[in-house]
């Protein structure tokens, strides 16, 4: 796998990544290097310190999208003709994706030269303040309903009002922990189920730790035997692998 | 275009975008960009405007020497046509932020404007400023104490707008009455700090 | 000074004092003060304003024609000298963010902000306020129903500073639409199926 800068600094997010390894550095969706990716993007929030949950919700869906695809090819060839409908689907789904995002860069790039070549043009500010004339009493006489106030003022009560968090629990799991803990039970144990280490945690802590999962494989570090389909998964370490 | 010509709409464009009278030196500096440019070329340019606008003239605006600069202004001849474009009639509709504003102000008063903004939880300058300025709210002195903050409260303006004959007669909220006490419980619910009396 | 040239000098003034794009009917109503004036003899005056004052061309200011109005704004080639006048720039670049959340707004108004972060794949709170504050975009009400997005479009602003005599202006969409030959790529790239190997 060759190693690609990936300076999320420089794109407008992952359609822009995503868009710009796959066509400009002509990269297979198989080459992709998923896990540096999700890390590239976990470093960046970390630093920007705030939770993006809008962004980290879109970004899931892309990285799932992107690890479905990829799955198909690592995880053994047991495909039916359904599963080919899936695959299309979820193909074309980010294609569509790509496609709508790279309209709006595009569009954003011609909006920023329309700009600059009107940075010289200045208008000027008004010569005087307008001046409000108001409508003579009688005529406002009743024009307003008292309602609309009430109904404004409830609104702004009931969203003050903080909602009831205290049965969500704070779940703390990240990729790189995951990749470490399967790195080390691999280490200790050389094998381990799936089912066996993750099947009872949080739903979360699963997702983490399948992506966890995949991005070893995809590095090559890890190998899966999946005996039936939604079955457990067995995880052993590749050995003969690390050269350098 | 030659030099001159050049020179000549750069003095214009200046004198259109200031809206301030600008002195003979500060045009030939802004002027000066490319090489220096002499107060004498820029003299030379004004009187050549002056020509084309002078005072009282035939044109909608005129150059005029004031306040020690220069400075392009309107006809005189033009007020009756720019008070109508500058006198704007009222909006008989409240924006969605001037209603919320108007009712924290309705139900509250008196309210200080960093109250109103902590109940909104969004600057509310610019609704109340449209508020005051249509004389629906009014100043109604400060709070003691330091810092101030400015009170407001609603007008008779907004009492006949809203057909209520009575600050009382406001619609009572589902869970609130609007006593003095209730007033208080309600200040205390939408956040806002109280003030230590 | 007859009515004609008064209509004009009115006119003049009118755009002059504005410093907002005035629609054919605005100056109309304004210059309606002694008599009432249609929108054609506007419309003759801004004729002669326009070959007097086109865009691009020999006058420090222009006649442009954005945001549905008419306005006089400087010419572009005065550009170096505006900026040696004003020391601070007037209008800051928008930084890439900004411009695509813009041009989300811009082509899909009115548009939630949950769905400029579907498009963009992250996060849009910061360019949107940026984009408020500069006044490119605005508020525009809330989509009904539970949960009730506030809706955003762009401005007067915008169209001026992007030299738009009007939203059916922009554009079109489809000039920015990813080439058959790229998508043909893009899908063999994304098709996992064909491996070579």
């Amino acid at each position: 796998m060759r190693l690609l800068d990936l300076d999320l600094e420089v794109y407008q997010g992952p359609f822009d990544l995503l868009f710009t390894l796959i066509l400009r550095e002509e990269v297979d969706i198989f080459e992709v290097p998923i896990v540096e990716v999700i890390l590239a993007y976990v470093e960046g929030l970390a630093d920007e310190g705030s939770a993006d949950w809008e962004g980290l919700t879109e970004f899931l869906v892309l990285i799932s999208s992107l690890l479905e695809l990829k799955s198909r090819v690592l995880l053994p060839e047991e495909r039916i003709g359904e599963e080919d409908q899936d695959l299309e689907m979820t193909r074309e789904m980010l294609l569509a994706r790509l496609v709508a995002y790279r309209r709006f860069k595009m569009a954003a790039l011609a909006f920023a030269e329309i700009r600059e070549a009107q940075r010289g043009r200045i208008v000027r500010r008004p010569c005087r303040e307008s001046r409000r004339v108001l409508t003579a009493g009688a005529d406002i006489a009743g024009t307003q309903q008292p309602a609309a106030l009430k109904v404004a003022l409830e609104r702004l009560v009931e969203v003050h009002r903080p909602p009831d968090t205290s049965h969500v629990a704070v779940l703390r799991v990240g990729l790189n922990r995951q990749i470490a803990a399967i790195r080390r039970m691999l280490r200790s144990r050389g094998t381990f189920s799936f089912e066996e280490e993750f099947g009872r945690d949080e739903p979360m802590v699963q997702a983490v730790s399948l992506l966890a999962l995949l991005g070893l494989m995809a590095r090559g570090d890890v190998t899966v035997i999946q005996r039936d389909h939604f079955g457990d998964i067995t995880i052993a370490a590749v050995r003969a692998r690390r050269i350098a | 275009m030659d030099d001159r010509h050049r020179l000549r709409l750069e003095v214009e464009a200046l004198l259109f975008a200031s809206g301030r009278p600008l002195p003979v030196e500060r045009l030939a500096e802004a002027a000066s960009h490319a090489r220096p440019v002499s107060t004498e070329s820029i003299v030379e340019c004004l009187e050549v405007l002056q020509g084309e606008f002078p005072v009282g003239g035939a044109r909608g605006f005129e150059l005029a020497c004031v306040a020690g600069g220069w400075l392009f202004r309107t006809n005189a001849v033009a007020e009756s046509a720019l008070s109508r474009l500058f006198d704007v009639p009222e909006d008989p509709r409240l924006s969605p932020a001037a209603l919320e504003t108007l009712a924290i102000v309705a139900y509250l008063q008196p309210v200080s404007r960093p109250e109103i903004t902590e109940i909104r939880g969004v600057n509310s300058d610019s609704a109340l400023h449209t508020l005051l300025d249509r004389e629906m709210v009014r100043e109604m002195g400060r709070r003691d104490g330091p810092g101030a903050a400015v009170l407001y409260g609603t007008t008779e303006r907004f009492q006949i707008a809203f057909d209520l004959p009575g600050l009382d007669q406001l619609p009572p909220l589902s869970e609130f009455e609007v006593g003095e006490e209730q007033r208080e419980e309600l200040r205390r619910r939408l956040g806002v700090m109280v003030q230590p009396e």
